[in-house]
């Protein structure tokens, strides 16, 4: 910290203490940050192949390297299944093989389950196998980065566009407004399921795709309540001030309007994220998402809904979802507190006079 | 031959004559003292909106033809036996070119008209005008119907080897004429529309539920054929939109009972304190209907799919134990035969008759036809199986480069995409493609809604999906929409995996003209031998029984019949239905 | 002088105040008795407005308050919340500091000041609303009946000053803490105000603490007073004996403080600003099915011009469209009429060069409060247009002007990195000049930018803005009720009377042989002490 | 104003146009359309557009009728394109289709002998007592929380307040809808509540009260399962709303006044900070009666609205689909336009007119 701030202006380092102030949101952003971090790391952790090996007194690593199965003594053409008990007795018999700490990957079939899949969770499968036989843990892991990218980016593109928009509109109001508005109101009324179907009979829809298409509508949903703010801002006595200076249009409406109309915006970035995936979840719930075998939080859920005999399925979507949700929206909570001038930590620092009654008050 | 000169048979049977004899009181698996009352309620999934099942438009209340008599009706006990149910008698040409139907005198609509040979003419052209493109088909060999008097109906028939026409013909709903003479058949209605047959509708709520209730003086009540069936007064269809949810209100009581359709959830879902407190019951009724062939198939029309070494290939990779094991709780068994669960499937050998017909086309057959016994061996381990399959490959012209199949001549990779509407079944073709991919062969499923599935189907542009083809114990016309080359380029024909071939064309011919038991199994043991020599489809599984979970209230008779569960020769024993009942209520 | 009742109304004893550790009141003691008008008065952001509040407990969280606080019987410091329900708006009146955001936006007055009625003496519907109408007229609000409707925002800064201290005094409190009460207002009507003010203690026994910076007021209103210096206690007396004797320096030096002197005179060449024609009007509210009643005219067509190196002085009643014009001649607000700038024609730009010209037409808007957006820093307010229009300057460049400037206008400079609203109100009116000069414009138009400043302050702003003027031939449409500083800065001045110009003429001229009665009346009230 | 509102309304029509327009191109140009849904049904593929949903379904395709079947004929494909219209070219349909939407003619489902409208109105009963309860129920919850929450930001209550309502809205509704299911209306636990539809078969029967008492007993569940998720959102932001508000300075006047705690919250800051409220609220309404609670009306058997609307997607019943897009549009719009007049309502100094530096 200390470092960092040596060149930031005052009024940065004063955010930065507030957020750092605000164990809640700190810690957050840590869990998240480290969570994701591993995530990216994800084939090391979770993996169908050793990391390093040895084997006949040479060196691999299979997770950088497709080696064929007849390296190992085998006879198929393709990349050699190190879970295979063949390749894996051969290879044991000559050297030996380092494992990531979970050794399946996202789509790993484990072919040696002791219980019909779903199988509960066992010292084999931390979190237990989804219905295919899959474990869950490793689906996870796999599918939280990739949830995390898809509504990274999702959210970061709905935010630029929605808030363009609506502040354009909002901003200018009259006939920018008037024609704006029935733009996103013909825009919104497109069929997405429909595009969707379209889309999925012309290519195999990958996550770009999708991407693409939800980025089509998704800043819809931001519109309304961004240009809201910028109608009630725009006449506010400091935006006025602002021009009177001669700023442009667009230097008032980042600088002035804005900040002071996020309030639904910020609010509504975790939930945007979230949203993200959730949507993802339920288009991979129709089938109109991921391509099959993708690691999808989605399909866990739906998975979860099919096997109640399984909660272990439904739990982890859920929990992998809420603690996400929930870090999320800490780490916003203490984002906005930094950004309010008026911010004040209740809880951070008890203060000496909270005891005696003399303290000043917020008594509403 | 003359109508008079023929006799008046009390039923048909597809071959030979009927099992029971003209003066059988009653079917041996139903219990003529059977008590009467109660209610049976069980699920059905999705929505109704019309309680006209015959028509194009809308979607029909399940259960709905328990409120039509039929001219014959089916002993389940019999592979195929009709016998008379609004029919007294029936007169079958022993040249097939007409059937004649005496109608029972008794016979009555609900609202006490009587059915007369004018409703039969009206039900039939009714149906096969207005109706569902299926019953023009179904009836497509019938030339023409006369009502001859009153009770007497003939209808004149076609020239067509079709051994089953009659006995069909015998299947048709008796509609009353008096009543639709105003009202517009090919609208959809929700009314209790007017029947003759054991139920009456009671209530309609569209989409949620629809209630039979049991017709009092119903006229056919004492004929042999019902005598001890339909004991149950109500029978309830509640719908539900969602499985789960289904199955929770079985397990509430809300409904009596519940076919089970997923492994998985009668190996783990039966666990609930009305079960261990006795309440609930659990049968497994052994299923004597061909179980059919429910198979990943391959689309001949693509190329690559020509060789049948390819073709061997693929089915070796199918890892079927792993797959039963591991998501099926072991509970199904593999499918092997075209006509699996039936003596039509073909064993070990041909036999004698079966070489008869297969000699004729000794050249166009591989050798192994002849000489290997059926099942197919696959050596038991993967491994071996992969080894086997890479061979066949390389002997077809593939070889690996760069980790793909590829052909040695044209330089195509081997790709495959496996088309499905219905994610239930990615988890089943998921290990077939990673064994695929051990093979170096690149397969992908693609998902997408029905109506796309069925629009490609229509276009036959796929590689592979799971598709099935249903048997009856006594195959028939059908088995040309699924072999022949005649169906091959049809649009929306059954013959989904485009097989042209002379001489399946010709052993369906063989089988569709038998006219006997035996030279219908013969000839379908000899279409079984070369459709599972031509590996045209990776065979799945069947189950051969049903799973039934019920409210322990309901009284049968064993055994159950041969062919077909029959669930009117039910009752609800009084006072364990009241005991039942009780614990259902009390909620 | 009166004999006030010596019973102690407010006590408060060693009352200290500190923000964030950071103390801002150090053990105040000030007394104020039943009947009798206690003045505090004291340097801009000395905390005086803290220490009003802080009785009152109506500080942000972030403070904190030490030392006893008593209202007749009651300690505050141990009232429970009830307590302070019953107290604030029925015992205790206040008016706020910065009328222009004090009002609640998005109710009508009428509404708002009824809303006390209710919540102290019951009163509802038409009664209340005969009641409300009754406090409007006493505070000498015209067109009281149409005025209850109106919203905040569509009445002038004066009227809303009002409107609080109606809101104040409409309970009849036995207290009144009155911060600024008239700072917006023109000199006659701040007379009646006080006058009524007088009338309520004297009637009632009312005790009021009176905060101000117009040591004229208080001379002629106070009983007694206190000073204030960087929140501490200065002195404590009658007002005669610290006049007259004041002990400490620090008074000495307030009292000695007056904005005097004349602004360099300008040669007469062609105007910088000349508009012709200029009027403003609002549309009335229309009722359903209801004619659509006349328009009102709050400012009707008028012609003036201003000079480069010239002041224009803008005076007039509270109400009578000064701020209206100032802002249709900046092209802010709605109005008709030419304007002529520096021989563009104003009224017919648009977009980039109306935008390129803003640069030479700086604003310092009457409500400082408003006027800066409350999030972003100091620094960031006043460095923007500078970023904007010079975008060559470097970093340490911009940085090095804004304090200078914020030196200027009497502002420390580690406020930079604060936000508006943990400033006093004089405070924040001087970083809103800041932010107009550090542009060096050629036109300012200034309202009311003196009015929460303390005589020193105000004495040093008003040479340093005569500073500039001198040195850059800045012209100033400089709008004041303060006709003290008016007198200091404006070459020529106007005088408007419900948007119309009574007179117009040069300065001296105007203010010492008034052509119309208005001026006049407008002139003696103030008692402008004679030039040295 | 008046010249504002008329010129909206007017613009409706265009963009009523321009949205149908593009649904026609793009619902026409999606594979599959609804002869294949006809062919779908006559081979027994599940036609319920909820089979993707339905869930726990068997490991054995559904099998169809084996005996007799020979195809369908091409003349009656031919046929079914004449009857719905499928011989005419694309832009006669499309012109056939406004003229008759401009009467409120939205024609017959393709599927069933019945009037659109007649299809929706049906429908209208489920998604109303939804859209209605749920809405209540999280307005009723999500403001007065949000509202307490901002007042004791950062204390512990509102910690484990954040918690809960994130908590219920990461949980999947439908998972939860089908918990809600297992536990209170299933054979395992405690058996208490209904497991599907409106009201009881015997509905007729009851008294008022015995009504008002089923028909509140059914919709609890659903109810509970669709506000779930919905909390979160509008708690938080009306808590950071009122964040954003309490501060300012007429905050201070109204506590200065004597006004309670209450008052000042919901007299002077609720108007301030509902601003943002009232603008999601339309797309908030349209969402919740029309499409919002697909996955609720599947799981307790509610035959609504957003069913009707995917099943109908699902089904390519182009008349239904049109049909409800039409009406949806509409209303929305009209919406839109009642909540932009609301803005002004609110805050008058809100206008619509053109602002230029
Ligand atoms: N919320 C706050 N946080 C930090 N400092 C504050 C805050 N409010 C006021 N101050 C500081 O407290 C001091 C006293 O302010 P106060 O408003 O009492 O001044 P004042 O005497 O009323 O001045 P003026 O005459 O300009 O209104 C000022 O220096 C101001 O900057
Ligand atoms: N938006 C508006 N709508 C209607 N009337 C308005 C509006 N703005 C101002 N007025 C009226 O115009 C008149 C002039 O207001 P203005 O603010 O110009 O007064 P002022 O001379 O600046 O007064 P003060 O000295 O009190 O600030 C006032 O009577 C006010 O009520
Ligand atoms: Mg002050
Ligand atoms: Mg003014």
């Amino acid at each position: 910290m200390s470092l960092l701030s040596r060149d930031l202006s005052p009024i940065t380092r004063r955010r930065l203490a507030v957020f750092h102030d605000n164990r809640r949101a700190r810690l957050s952003l840590w869990i998240f940050a480290i969570l994701f971090v591993l995530s990216l790391v994800a084939e090391l952790i979770a993996n169908d192949r050793p990391i390093v090996m040895q084997y006949q007194g040479e060196w691999y690593a299979p997770v950088l390297v497709d080696y064929p199965d007849t390296e190992f003594g085998g006879f198929l053409p393709s990349p050699a299944d190190y879970r295979d008990p063949f390749v894996r007795d051969e290879i044991m018999a000559n050297g030996w093989m380092l494992w990531p700490p979970i050794p399946f990957s996202y789509e790993t079939l484990d072919m040696e389950l002791d219980h019909p899949a779903p199988s509960p969770p066992t010292t084999r499968h931390w979190l237990g196998t989804d219905d295919q036989g899959r474990d869950v843990l490793a689906r996870v892991i796999y599918g939280f980065r990739l949830s995390v990218i898809f509504a990274l980016v999702l959210t970061a593109g709905s935010l630029v566009l929605g808030v363009l928009a609506g502040g354009i509109q909002g901003y200018f109001g009259g006939k920018v407004d008037l024609i704006g508005q029935r733009f996103t109101e013909i825009w919104s009324g497109l069929p997405m399921l429909f595009l969707l179907i379209i889309l999925a009979s012309l290519v195999e829809p990958n996550l770009w795709w999708l991407l693409g298409i939800m980025l089509l509508f998704s800043w819809l949903g931001l519109v309304d309540v961004v240009r809201a703010e910028f109608l009630r801002a725009r006449n506010l006595e400091y935006v006025r001030a602002a021009r009177a200076m001669g700023l442009p249009s667009r230097l008032i409406m980042w600088r002035h309007v804005l900040p002071n109309a996020m309030v639904a915006t910020l609010t509504f970035i975790p939930f945007l994220f979230t949203g993200a995936i959730t949507t993802l979840t339920a288009l991979d719930f129709l089938g109109f998402g991921l391509p099959p075998g993708s690691p999808s939080l989605g399909e866990l859920v739906a998975q979860g809904k099919n096997n109640l005999q399984a909660p272990w399925l439904g739990i982890t979507a859920f929990v992998t979802l809420s603690v996400m949700l929930s870090l999320l929206v800490f780490i916003g909570e203490g984002l906005r507190d930094a950004f309010d001038p008026r911010h004040i930590q209740h809880a951070a620092s008890p203060s000496p006079a909270a005891s005696t009654p003399s303290r000043s008050g917020h008594d509403a | 031959a003359d109508p008079a000169d023929v006799a008046t048979v009390h039923g048909l049977a597809l071959y030979g004559d009927p099992a029971l004899p003209a003066d059988f009181t009653h079917f041996p698996h139903a219990d003529p003292e059977a008590p009467t009352g109660g209610s049976l309620v069980r699920s059905a999934i999705g929505s109704f909106d019309s309680t006209n099942p015959f028509i194009i438009r809308g979607t029909p209340a399940t259960g709905l033809t328990e409120i039509y008599d039929t001219l014959l009706t089916q002993n389940p006990d019999e592979p195929f036996s009709m016998y008379g149910l609004l029919a007294e008698g029936v007169r079958l040409d022993p040249e097939r070119q007409w059937i004649e139907f005496d109608l029972h005198p008794e016979a009555r609509f609900h609202d006490g008209e009587p059915v007369t040979a004018e409703d039969v003419v009206f039900s039939f052209e009714t149906l096969t005008e207005k109706g569902q493109p299926f019953y023009g088909a179904y009836y497509a060999d019938v030339i023409d119907v006369t009502a001859l008097d009153e009770s007497t109906v003939h209808f004149d028939l076609a020239d067509s080897e079709s051994r089953e026409l009659p006995l069909i013909i015998g299947q048709l709903p008796i509609l009353p004429a008096h009543y639709w003479q105003d009202r517009d058949f090919e609208a959809t209605t929700r009314d209790a529309l007017l029947g003759s047959g054991p139920y009456r509708i009671g209530v309609v709520e569209p989409g949620r539920r629809i209630v039979y209730e049991r017709v009092d003086n119903y006229w056919g009540q004492e004929l042999p054929v019902n005598r001890g069936r339909h004991n149950v007064d109500r029978l309830v269809y509640d719908y539900y939109r969602d499985q789960t949810v289904a199955l929770e209100a079985f397990k509430a009581g809300n409904l009596d009972m519940r076919i089970e359709t997923s492994a998985r959830n009668w190996a783990t879902a039966y666990d609930f304190p009305a079960l261990e407190e006795g309440f609930v019951e659990r049968l497994e009724v052994p299923d004597g209907q061909p179980a059919g062939m429910q198979a990943y198939v391959m689309n001949l029309r693509r190329d690559k799919f020509q060789d049948v070494r390819v073709r061997e290939a693929l089915n070796l990779a199918f890892n079927f134990e792993w797959l039963n094991r591991n998501l099926f709780y072991g509970a199904y068994q593999r499918t092997e035969s075209y006509f699996a669960n039936s003596e039509m499937a073909a064993e070990g050998l041909p036999s004698e008759a079966e070489l008869a017909l297969l000699e004729p086309h000794r050249e166009a057959l591989p050798e192994r036809v002849f000489e290997e016994p059926l099942p197919v061996e696959h050596p038991e381990e993967m491994r071996p199986r992969l080894a086997k399959a890479l061979e066949l490959l390389n002997e077809a012209g593939y070889v690996v480069r760069d980790g793909v199949m590829t052909h040695l001549d044209s330089g195509a990779p081997l790709r495959m995409e496996v088309l499905l509407f219905d994610t239930q079944f990615e988890r089943v073709v998921q290990p077939l493609l990673q064994n695929l991919a051990k093979l170096g062969i690149e397969g992908n499923i693609r998902i997408v809604d029905v109506n796309q599935y069925l629009n490609r189907l229509r276009g036959f542009d796929f590689d592979i999906i799971v598709g099935s083809f249903p048997q009856s114990a006594n195959p028939g016309n059908e088995q040309r929409d699924f072999w022949t080359s005649e169906y091959a380029e049809v649009p929306q024909s059954r013959n989904l995996i485009g097989l042209s071939d002379p001489v399946v064309d010709d052993l369906v011919d063989d089988l569709i003209t038998a006219d006997s038991r035996e030279a219908l199994d013969t000839a379908a043991r000899a279409l079984d031998r070369v459709l599972r020599w031509g590996f045209y489809v990776i065979p799945q599984w069947h189950l051969g029984k049903t799973r039934i979970a019920l409210w322990d209230k309901f009284g049968w008779q064993e055994p159950f019949p041969e062919y077909n569960l029959d669930m009117a020769a039910w009752w609800v024993d009084p006072e364990r239905g009241a005991e039942i009942e009780a614990r259902q209520r009390n909620r | 002088m009166r004999e006030p009742t010596s019973a102690p109304l407010l006590e408060l004893h060693d009352l200290t105040i500190a923000f964030d550790g950071v103390s801002v009141v150090e053990r105040l003691s000030l007394t104020v008795k039943r009947g009798e008008t206690l003045a505090l008065v004291g340097e801009s952001g000395s905390g005086k407005s803290v220490s009003a509040l802080g009785a009152m407990n109506l500080l942000p969280p972030n403070a904190r308050i030490e030392g006893s606080r008593r209202l007749g019987d009651t300690d505050l410091a141990t009232l429970s919340d009830r307590g302070w329900r019953g107290l604030r708006g029925g015992q205790v009146g206040f008016v706020f500091q910065e009328p222009m955001t004090s009002l609640n936006p998005l109710h009508p007055i009428g509404k708002q000041i009824g809303e006390t009625l209710r919540l102290h003496q019951g009163l509802t519907g038409r009664a209340a609303r005969a009641r409300t109408r009754e406090l409007l007229e006493q505070v000498r609000l015209p067109r009281a009946e149409e005025l209850l409707d109106a919203w905040p925002h569509q009445i002038s800064g004066g009227q809303r000053q009002r409107v609080m201290i109606a809101m104040a005094i409409a309970n009849g409190p036995e207290l009144l803490i009155a911060d600024e009460p008239t700072t917006a207002l023109d000199v006659t009507v701040q007379q009646e105000i006080l006058a009524l003010l007088a009338d309520l203690r004297d009637a009632h026994g009312m005790g009021m603490l009176f905060i101000t910076h117009d040591l004229n007021l208080v001379r002629r209103h106070a009983d007694r007073i206190c000073v204030l210096h960087a929140g501490r206690e200065q002195e404590t007396g009658p007002v005669a004996e610290v006049f007259t004797q004041p002990r400490s320096d620090y008074t000495r030096q307030l009292l000695e403080a007056e904005p005097a002197g004349r602004p360099a005179p300008v040669a007469r060449v062609a105007p910088l600003l000349s508009a012709r024609g200029v009027g403003v009007s609002f549309p009335r509210p229309t009722r359903l099915f209801a004619r659509r009643p006349p328009p009102f005219v709050a400012v009707k067509p008028l012609d003036l011009h201003v000079a480069p190196g010239e002041t224009l002085g803008i005076v007039g009643e509270s109400g009578s469209g000064k701020t209206t014009l100032a802002l249709a001649l900046l092209r802010l607000g709605q109005g008709s009429g030419e304007i002529d700038f520096d021989g563009t024609r104003l009224d017919q730009l648009t977009g980039n060069a109306l935008r390129r010209q803003r640069r030479c037409l700086q604003v310092v808007f009457q409500d400082p409060y408003g006027s800066l957006s409350p999030r972003l820093p100091v620094f960031d307010i006043v460095s923007e247009g500078l970023r904007f229009h010079h975008p060559e300057l470097d970093r340490a460049e911009v940085d090095r002007r804004v304090r200078a400037t914020l030196r200027e206008v009497g502002l420390p400079e580690e406020c930079a990195s604060r936000y508006p609203h943990e400033f006093s109100g004089g405070q924040r009116q001087r970083i809103a000049v800041a932010r107009a000069i550090i542009l060096e414009p050629r036109l300012v138009v200034l309202d009311e930018p003196t009015s929460a400043l303390d005589r020193s302050v105000q004495k040093q702003l008003v040479e340093l803005l005569r500073d500039l003027q001198a040195r850059r031939r800045l012209s100033y449409l400089f709008i004041s009720h303060d006709l003290a500083v008016v007198r200091a800065m404006a070459h020529r001045v106007l005088v408007l009377k419900d948007g119309e110009v009574m007179e117009q003429g040069d300065c001296l001229q105007v203010l010492e042989n008034p052509a119309s009665d208005y001026t006049r009346a407008l002139v003696t009230a103030a008692g402008l002490a004679p030039r040295e | 104003m008046a010249r504002y509102v008329l010129r909206r309304l007017l613009l409706m029509i265009p963009t009523l146009l321009g949205i149908m327009l593009l649904n026609f191109i793009i619902v026409q140009a999606a594979p599959g359309g609804p002869i294949d849904q006809m062919l779908a049904r006559f081979e027994g593929l599940s036609s319920q557009a909820s089979t993707r949903m339905e869930g726990g379904g068997g490991d054995v395709t559904s099998s169809g009728e084996s005996r007799g079947a020979r195809g369908i004929p091409p003349a009656f494909i031919e046929k079914l394109e004449a009857q719905f219209g499928f011989d005419q070219p694309a832009h006669e349909r499309f012109l056939g289709m406004i003229a008759d939407y401009a009467t409120f003619d939205f024609g017959e489902s393709f599927f069933r002998d019945e009037q659109v409208t007649t299809l929706m109105l049906e429908r209208l009963p489920v998604s109303i007592s939804l859209g209605l309860w749920t809405t209540l129920v999280v307005y009723l919850v999500s403001i007065p929380l949000g509202i307490r929450k901002a007042l004791h930001h950062g204390s512990r209550f509102d910690v484990w307040s954040s918690g809960l309502v994130i908590v219920g809205y990461a949980i999947p509704g439908f998972l939860f809808a089908i918990l809600l299911i297992v536990l209170f209306a299933g054979g395992s636990y405690w058996d208490v509540f209904p497991l599907r539809g409106l009201t009881s078969p015997d509905f007729d029967e009851l008294s008022t009260w015995g009504k008002v008492k089923d028909y509140l007993w059914h919709i609890t569940l659903p109810v509970i399962a669709s506000a779930i998720g919905s909390f979160a959102t509008l708690t938080m932001l009306t808590k950071n709303s009122f964040l954003d508000e309490v501060h300012k300075q007429y905050v201070l006047t109204a506590r200065a006044k004597g006004a309670s705690d209450r008052r000042v919250l919901y007299g002077h800051v609720f108007r301030n900070a509902m601003l943002i409220i009232i603008a999601g609220l339309p797309a908030a309404l349209v969402g919740i009666f029309f499409t919002g609670s697909l996955l609720i009306e599947v799981i307790f058997s509610l035959n609504g609205l957003g069913l009707l609307g995917f099943e109908a997607v699902m089904q390519r019943d182009y008349p239904v689909i049109f049909g409800t897009l039409y009406l949806y549009t509409l209303i929305g719009l009209v919406l839109k336009l009642i909540s932009d007049l609301t803005y002004v309502w609110v805050d008058p100094r809100i206008d619509f007119e053109t602002r230029e530096s």
